[in-house]
């Protein structure tokens, strides 16, 4: 990791789009990058990562923009709306989750081939889709899945409630849930991570800020916030 | 025969309708119509949108049939807190729809309140299914119906029922044959408002039915999941979603009108 | 067979409180100024209206029931027409509710729009109709049925004077033919003279007379009624063969009486003489000319005099006397046209 | 006076109301209650609430100011192509609402094709203000005022406004004093409705406006957010809101109703 | 200054033409039986139908004006007042159209109230008017603008009997006084008799019959203005003093003539008996009782006979003969009493 920044003297507001699955991690970094940095203050715009490439695209006065996936940051990277080179912040992989008390007796990634479980996963298109495809091409699974959810929160939604037997979602949402969700870790999961790609815009009001914002959350100050929040380090 | 429209009604009525119609402008306008015709004609646009236009259909029918005697119910009889009734049956029109996804999980998912008994009982399961979609349309567009058909029966001349009585008209034949077609213009309104509500639903569709396709998969889950990978694909997604729509209501809603009056 | 009602209704500013009994095959005329009540009364025997009435028919009460499931048939004054319905299936629509199979149904109707001469417009929606025409499907309707109280709210009121009178008289016909108690709501005391057995005269929701037609003609005992009938009335007090009128002036009758009377006589009965008149009548007093109104056949003058009088004379007469409004008359009139009965 | 009320509606009505009264039950049964208190004091929630209130009635009179007249020109006026426009206008319904914000701001955002011109000209930006957030509400919610304003125009008795012309009222000294109170009841069914849905908003306003604590993150924004942390908050969030609407509506309406009949 | 109207109308299965010429202060009648197009003439005048007519009123066009613009006042069958408008707003709504401050327009809105006898009722709603009431409100709405064309659809349909004539008289006083033009549509020809200037029959959209009351009532030229009037009437042709009737029958009358003719007499004019009478009149036939109507003061029997006639006789002579439908009598009838007049 690069050490902690030194006070920059840097001050007024910095706007930072960050994808919803950070709400948590990145409202704690704010406060801490506020306080570090007396007279600034963050604001975040939190959405799905693909609208906020959108909002970008459309001209949106944002700093910052942290992505669930490369892939939205490419949509702002394609538009030279960002020309720097985006730097991976945070990783994360996938867990099994079944509800608590595990009711459909789900021992490893093989059960999800089985027909008579309710199965849910995300949808190709969403980051945690694309990772679970690559779990199953190398682990040579066909799944049956009842559900191609559109994001993590869905599926997870379906797990606490019961609705389903298991699901395969990152480990920093089966960590958020709570007690209503158990994770269970499986070998093959490093075949897929998702990183998280940050940036600076190239039209950002407070340029200033923004740098320091990165490089806050890329500080081990930051690291550690997104450690304890489930994600691994890049 | 009659004057010049009055400017002071025609200027927010034009504004009213190029604030509705020139974003839409906007999305014609920017939408990368080159990828139209393969979109148009894949086998899984095809299949979402047909399962949408089913969806919808059948979740408008669930909604005329338990909404429109809901209507009268709040309209005509004197039941004690009709007000709050009223108020009551507005909610699910403020419930973000995600949330609604999961009440409906709560009462009829697999553990929920009713759900467990339909699955232990009858081994019915309405998650994830076609069924989940029409009633999770149905729960989030039945208020339109509903409170667009209150209006016009509270608007319309009671003594015609009267008259309908005197003729020895039970209530459910007069609501039939007399009230009904007099009020037909807001159950027509009314059903316009609940199919394009149904038809554009998403998140209490993908809450409470999932995303499978050709199962539940409807345009709007097929337009959102784009929107992360392709937004321009999104775009001609939905455009495809728009004409389809604009095209049924139009010709429907000319069939209907021409026929009551 | 008799239907007795007793209607009580009340709200707010009026209260209606009348008893009316109905027989069999009977037909009761209710007569009044507007706003007297009519229609409420109406109401409240169809049971349209909340009411604490008590109405037996053939030893059953009606208390309680609803208007569907009271044997009756309704005209409406101002129709109610089902205006997204043809003439045909709004006059075969009581009988469907019934239960009536639907060809048969509107074979019914179909001759029920015969009778009203409206044979043509089967397929006519009500808002294509004129007012008439309306009026005649509204009647069709409810007596199409053939209900066992027949209800009709000025049934008469929007037809031409010439379609008035044929439906008048088929609706005479009907109403002969017609087993059941009829009550006919009406402004017009023809209508109630030619059609109906018995009239009832409510003002201000109470009953004010009530008789056979020829008696309400003849012996009216309120300002209204004579109005309606077209006599000369007044309240009195009678000595032998002179009466003193309660508003001024002395009147001399044919047969003597005593004590306080009503008189009544025609405005025919009255002439105008520009001298006062020698020869026979006994009754002559002097009065100013206050309104001219010419009728079909006669000319109707108003005078104000002790007392003040109303006169039919022929247009001639006008002619020759040359009437103006003021101008000073002699009227006279003779004692045997005066009809006296006590109050 | 009248009969008891038919089963054959009442049944239905009665099954129409439970269906969309025991889901919102459910949510309230497993609601975590421990935790409303603080929610509900929480100073984010009441800023999310009360920017939702907010904007929510303002877009209703941005609907009423636009919508109504156009409603009029659809029902009343005799211009060419009105079914169209009447499909045209329901469009924004069908339209998954994330399309619909993606649409505002093809149009007015800061590159959109009136927007840049709003920028540069007048240094106006609308989207991610809150009256960005106004906007894109008003934009889904206007359909719903705008068909049920229609349905009850084209019931009332056109005769009347003859009967006003008569009188030397222009049309829209007629449309104001006669036409508007005889439609009354629509009117305000189609304003429950318009509040209702724009109260609940979500897509169009997260894209088009952002969500920005303060400016412009509304209730439903915060459920979304909550959904992500804490889903138990996520619940007591909409049952605040639903409580509010409620509160609103049934104070609202019997107000209203009992004014203009 | 006259107002000049050619209207034309024309939809699926009616047309109207009717070229109609009103004085200023002149009250013309528009009568006619039900779908004649009186109504339809009326919203041709008032613009609120689309027509191909042609209006001009003191030197300019009304053609392509739309109502609003129109000096009109209009009475509608059905009342159309504003549900939720009190009375007084109704009544006032026409000024304050025309930018009359609320505080003038109320009191001269009070005042018409005032004139309808309604004075009591400025706050109350139309939906708690009685039927009667709510035509008199629409009375008052239509007059309070002082219109230069008042146009009355039926203005006194609604009215009970005795109100009616009050009423008419006022509306009388007012239209005579009144510089404009005016335009009454109505079935009943007392109204038309009483109020009108000149009365204008139409029949199926085209003018059968026009002149003054009194030539309409003496000289009837359709069956159904005879009808309207009360009046028996045959078409004929005469050689000398005598009739042949184009139905059958002959008829002796005192003035020779000569060609067709109009005959008519009134009910009045005849008399019936149980034997062929012996004496003067010179007119005798025999005749079946088809019906008889007791009316206020006499019984009208109608006869089938050759011709058919309708015969008035006093209620004493119907004791006295017994009659009953189906009865054969003798019809009798003066020649002095019969009058004819050209085709
Ligand atoms: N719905 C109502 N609410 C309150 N008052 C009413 C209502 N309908 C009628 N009234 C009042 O009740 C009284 C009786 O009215 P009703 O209609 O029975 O009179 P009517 O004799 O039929 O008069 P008309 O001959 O004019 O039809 C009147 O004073 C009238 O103003
Ligand atoms: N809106 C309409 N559409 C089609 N036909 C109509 C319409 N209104 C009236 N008519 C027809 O036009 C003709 C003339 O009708 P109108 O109402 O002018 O008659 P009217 O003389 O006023 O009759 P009434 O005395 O019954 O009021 C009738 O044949 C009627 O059926
Ligand atoms: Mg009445
Ligand atoms: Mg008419």
């Amino acid at each position: 990791g690069s050490p902690a920044p030194a006070q920059t003297g840097v001050s007024g507001n910095v706007t930072v789009f960050a994808a919803a699955s950070l709400t948590e991690s990145f409202r704690k970094l704010g406060e801490e990058f506020e306080t570090a940095n007396p007279g600034t203050k963050v604001t975040f715009n939190f959405a799905g990562s693909s609208a906020l490439a959108q909002q970008i695209n459309q001209g949106a006065p944002a700093d910052v923009f942290a992505s669930a996936a490369p892939a939205n940051m490419k949509q702002v990277t394609d538009t030279k709306a960002v020309t720097a080179t985006p730097t991976t912040f945070a990783r994360n992989t996938l867990q099994i989750a079944v509800p608590e008390g595990n009711p459909g007796k789900i021992t490893g990634l093989a059960d999800f081939a089985k027909a008579d479980l309710k199965i849910a996963l995300c949808a190709e298109q969403v980051p945690c889709g694309a990772a679970s495809k690559k779990v199953f091409e190398a682990a040579k699974i066909t799944a049956a899945p009842d559900t191609l959810e559109q994001d993590v929160k869905a599926v997870l939604t379906k797990v606490s409630l019961g609705e389903v037997d298991a699901a395969l979602v990152y480990r920093t949402d089966v960590k958020a849930a709570g007690d209503k969700v158990e994770g269970k870790d499986f070998t093959e999961a490093s075949n897929a991570v998702n990183d998280y790609p940050i940036a600076a815009l190239d039209k950002a009001p407070n340029a200033a800020a923004a740098k320091a914002f990165l490089d806050y959350v890329l500080s081990d100050k930051g690291k550690r916030v997104l450690s304890e929040a489930g994600f691994a380090a890049p | 025969m009659r004057s010049r429209l009055p400017v002071v009604l025609v200027l927010p009525a034009i504004a009213g309708l190029a604030f509705l119609l020139v974003p839409l402008a906007g999305l014609l306008i920017k939408a990368p119509w080159a990828t139209l015709p393969s979109q148009l004609f894949s086998a899984e646009v095809g299949q979402a949108l047909r399962l949408s236009l089913i969806c919808a259909s059948l979740a408008t029918v669930v909604c005329l049939v338990l909404g429109v005697p809901l209507a009268w119910l709040l309209a005509r009889s004197d039941l004690p807190g009709r007000g709050v009734l009223r108020a009551l049956v507005t909610v699910p029109l403020v419930l973000p729809p995600v949330v609604g996804g999961v009440a409906l999980l709560l009462v009829l998912g697999r553990r929920g309140i009713v759900g467990q008994h339909l699955d232990q009982w009858f081994g019915i399961s309405l998650p994830f299914t076609t069924a989940g979609v029409v009633l999770a349309e149905a729960f989030v567009a039945m208020p339109f119906l509903v409170i667009s058909v209150e209006g016009a029966l509270r608007a319309a001349d009671p003594r015609y029922e009267e008259a309908a009585a005197t003729l020895g008209a039970s209530r459910w034949l007069t609501f039939r044959r007399v009230t009904l077609p007099s009020v037909m213009p807001g159950v027509i309104a009314g059903t316009v408002l609940c199919w394009a509500r149904a038809l554009g639903e998403f998140g209490a569709t993908i809450t409470f039915a999932g995303n499978f396709p050709g199962r539940t998969t409807t345009m709007p889950l097929a337009v959102y999941l784009a929107l992360e990978t392709d937004p321009d694909a999104a775009i001609v997604l939905s455009i495809v979603l728009l004409l389809v729509s604009v095209a049924v209501l139009a010709g429907l809603r000319d069939k209907w009108i021409s026929g009551p009056s | 067979m008799t239907l007795h009602a007793s209607l009580r209704v009340s709200r707010a500013g009026f209260s209606l409180e009348l008893d009316l009994d109905i027989e069999a095959g009977e037909v009761v005329a209710l007569l009044g100024p507007n706003g007297a009540g009519k229609t409420t009364a109406l109401r409240a025997l169809a049971g349209l209206v909340g009411s604490s009435s008590q109405i037996t028919h053939n030893g059953s009460t009606w208390d309680g029931l609803p208007a569907e499931k009271r044997p009756i048939g309704v005209v409406f004054q101002d129709y109610l027409l089902f205006a997204h319905m043809t003439a045909l299936d709004n006059v075969a629509f009581g009988l469907r509710a019934r239960g009536t199979r639907k060809a048969e149904a509107d074979t019914v109707a179909l001759h029920w729009l015969g009778q009203v001469g409206l044979g043509d417009f089967a397929r006519a929606k009500p808002r294509t109709l004129s007012g008439g025409q309306a009026q005649r499907v509204a009647l069709a309707r409810a007596l199409a049925t053939s209900p066992e109280l027949l209800l009709l709210d000025e049934p008469l009121a929007a037809l031409d004077a010439s379609t008035r009178l044929r439906v008048r008289s088929e609706l005479g016909r009907h109403l002969q033919d017609y087993p059941g108690h009829t009550l006919l709501v009406t402004h017009d005391p023809l209508d109630a003279m030619v059609l109906a057995d018995r009239i009832v005269i409510i003002e201000d929701g109470r009953v004010v007379q009530q008789g056979t037609p020829r008696d309400v003609v003849r012996q009216p005992r309120t300002d209204y009624v004579a109005h309606l009938v077209g006599l000369n009335f007044y309240r009195g007090t009678a000595h032998g063969t002179e009466v003193r009128l309660d508003e001024g002036g002395t009147l001399t009758i044919a047969e003597p009486a005593e004590g306080p009377v009503h008189v009544v006589f025609p405005p025919s009965a009255v002439s105008l003489f520009t001298e006062k008149p020698a020869g026979s009548p006994r009754n002559s007093w002097q009065a100013v000319v206050s309104g001219i109104e010419q009728h079909a056949h006669t000319t109707r003058v108003e005078l104000d005099g002790n007392p003040p009088v109303l006169a039919d004379i022929t247009t001639a007469t006008v002619a020759e006397l040359r009437l103006q409004p003021g101008d000073a008359l002699w009227v006279s009139l003779k004692a045997t046209e005066i009809h006296t009965y006590p109050r």
